[in-house]
């Protein structure tokens, strides 16, 4: 069973189809599969639905597969720093499911915890709760939201190991391991492969089960708001 | 008169207690942390995914994999600690955080907030707001009492989309502090040099006594 | 004659693949790891929180904080990755686990599953099997094809209180192996020495051909 | 801020009252919070209801309760280690909510999360699920089991800072993090207290801010099956 794979290219080979879901790791441009997003669009694949806390921005992250109108539908919590995206969105091109934040990383998890739905009181009493079901606990009032099941999941981690053991590094690890186990198949992009053993098995965040496809690659990793302080 | 920024930001910060696990939002709130009283020990939760953000770095220990919830290059603490976004939303969702610190761009008097979006012209998005407002046991909001346009941002109903329905439990803005309360808004303080007649004329709310 | 308990772990590793995520019940199930074929990787889970069982400790290496399901002391291997017990069923829940191989003290010919408790008489709980049978993609159950009383465990419908409904793919016996299909069990294979009438004879669930 | 106490009796002053509900960490005798264990023994506190996988042995862990007759209603999913359980069950002296292992995890996890109720597969057309409401999801059924919020949790982990961040050890991490997050109050005791700084952020298991009351000690961590190979 080999998990390694030459490129991105490679890894996807065969996953990708259109009109299907892909959910994908990162927050803004922190901790996200560039290499993998690169790769769907050169694949070009059309019609996707897309569940990500961001859609990068106009040339960078899945911003990239919006410029190419690959993408039918984003599940998000935020547009903000994206003008395609919101021109998009408010031109009808492009359609949302406005997702609050802890809603999709909680839909994303619940996916592939085999919890098809749970309730929550975030959105209750907003347009997010709107044609929900609702059901009181305890004297309040909840809304059902469903879990994500991805037809493939795409995540950045910093290391792993050959069976697909990964670790994550500082606020890099974000939506990544929740969106890689909702993934009927999940193909991973790391900065480095480690020997097998060289991981401490206390300090593996995503155990290998969750990953079938592995690369490793260059990460650009570009920073959207640089703010310094002087030395 | 009134209170500036920087001012709204300082009141903010006597909300704070010892050992305490904050949430700032964006924009004002942010700069509370500036304002945290020397040996006063406050965890700062940024909803990306850590407990215990530092200051900004300086420009040779930037890191992209180190940002907090508004995308800003930040630092770590001695006791920080870093978690999935499923896991931040988990603690934040459970009641975990004693107060979120939040921006807005109305308030009710029944404790209503939008801040999210503007039909038609401006779609930001919610990112946290909403699980924050749903979930953290106390929400103070910082913000203007009016807009760009003159007008009261502290109103009888709120006209904008909800962040979150009856969730507010404090008030900071440039005129003053005002509580949600049954029947209404308490004033419970002015900023220097604006009486209870100026907050009562720039605001919509039904205030109570 | 028929399969001996060893001949049974055997006949059952025989379903695993390479790349395989498996977890294996208590008592026989668990001898199916000494059956696994060189040069073939199979992880075994261990639903307290362990993926990549390595075998059982020496004297010295014996450790109170590495166990199996079975609460038994267990080494780690160099692929091996810890984590919670809501994080294990997660993965199991969520049908990330290839196959479980489990005992059973009936099987019915719906695929209907019971191995936790005999009402006033056996209490032990189900542990994680209810977990397990529904969400895990394969189920097979590896068990005598009678008690001790000689009476059949495979059945037109279980009498004791379920495990899962319609959960099991396979059954392996001491007499050989059946799989659930519709309207029934059909025989695929007999053990070593038994007839297929033999396994007729002791199988009081429907035999589809 | 002070979290650490000095002993596990100080830890629980003023946290116990009869008929209150605790959540215990632990699987088997593996990962147990021994000391809090003997201190509610000591302490005398009745009519508890304890969400826990096992009650322990009968001389060691949560079994010193059940000998003690504290225990008014325990919440796992298995009995068989525990001779003096299953005989206080069977003769009804004891209430006994069997949940299935996986269930009681995220039960715990959920309440923690402020997820009330969430849908599962497991235990649908069992006992398990009689009397509780049911949903179809894509045209499967499941069935809605509930979150546990508890009085108190009590848990055990392997080395936690002086702000409670904490990492366990192998498998006696088990059911100690999500017990952890269900405690309106939470007291973990460890094997060490370690300077703060010396937790690598990126390896903390449990953040602080899941841990109120914080004790160092010595434990025994019995092991209830004890199997080798030869050398």
């Amino acid at each position: 069973m080999q998990k390694i794979y030459g490129s991105a290219t490679e890894a996807l080979d065969g996953l990708l189809f259109d009109g299907m879901t892909i959910a994908s790791g990162g927050f803004g441009l922190c901790g996200i599969p560039e290499l993998l997003i690169a790769a769907i669009r050169d694949a070009g694949t059309k019609g996707l639905t897309v569940a990500s806390n961001n859609a990068g921005v106009d040339d960078f992250g899945l911003g990239l597969l919006l410029q190419t109108r690959q993408v039918r539908k984003m599940i998000s919590s935020y547009v903000g720093e994206n003008a395609e995206f919101m021109r998009q969105y408010l031109s009808g091109e492009l359609e949302l499911e406005f997702t609050p934040q802890g809603t999709l990383a909680e839909r994303l998890r619940a996916g592939g915890a085999g919890i098809p739905g749970f309730y929550t009181k975030t959105g209750v009493g907003t347009v997010i709760a709107e044609g929900k079901p609702h059901m009181d606990f305890d004297g309040e009032t909840y809304v059902l939201e469903r879990g994500i099941v991805a037809d493939l999941a795409i995540v950045k981690a910093w290391k792993a190991d050959a069976t697909g053991n990964a670790v994550f590094r500082k606020t890099a690890r974000n939506f990544n391991p929740p969106a890689a186990t909702c993934g009927k198949v999940c193909v991973m992009e790391v900065e480095e492969i480690v020997p097998v053993g060289s991981l401490d098995p206390d300090h593996i965040h995503l155990p290998g089960i969750y990953v079938h496809r592995l690369i490793q690659g260059e990460h650009e990793k570009r920073i959207e708001q640089r703010t310094v302080r002087a030395a | 008169m009134a209170w500036d920024r920087n001012q709204m930001a300082a009141r903010a910060a006597r909300e704070l207690e010892d050992g305490m696990y904050v949430n700032l939002g964006i924009g004002i709130p942010t700069l509370v942390a500036n304002y945290i009283p020397e040996g006063m020990t406050v965890t700062l939760q940024s909803e990306n995914g850590m407990l215990g953000i530092g200051p900004f770095p300086t420009e040779d220990a930037v890191d992209p994999d180190l940002i907090n919830a508004g995308k800003q290059t930040v630092t770590a603490l001695a006791h920080t600690a870093y978690f999935d976004s499923a896991q931040s939303f988990a603690m934040i969702r459970g009641g975990k955080i004693a107060m979120a610190i939040l921006g807005a761009m109305e308030v009710a008097e029944n404790g209503d907030l939008a801040n999210w979006m503007i039909p038609g012209k401006l779609v930001k998005g919610m990112g946290g707001a909403m699980d924050l407002v749903a979930g953290v046991k106390r929400v103070v909001v910082v913000m203007d009492h009016t807009n760009k346009a003159g007008e009261t941002k502290v109103l009888k109903a709120c006209t904008l989309p909800l962040t979150g329905k009856g969730v507010v439990n404090r008030i900071i803005t440039n005129l003053g502090v005002l509580d949600v309360v049954e029947g209404g808004l308490r004033i419970f303080e002015t900023a220097d040099g604006v009486s209870e007649a100026d907050l009562r004329a720039a605001t919509e709310a039904t205030i109570v006594d």
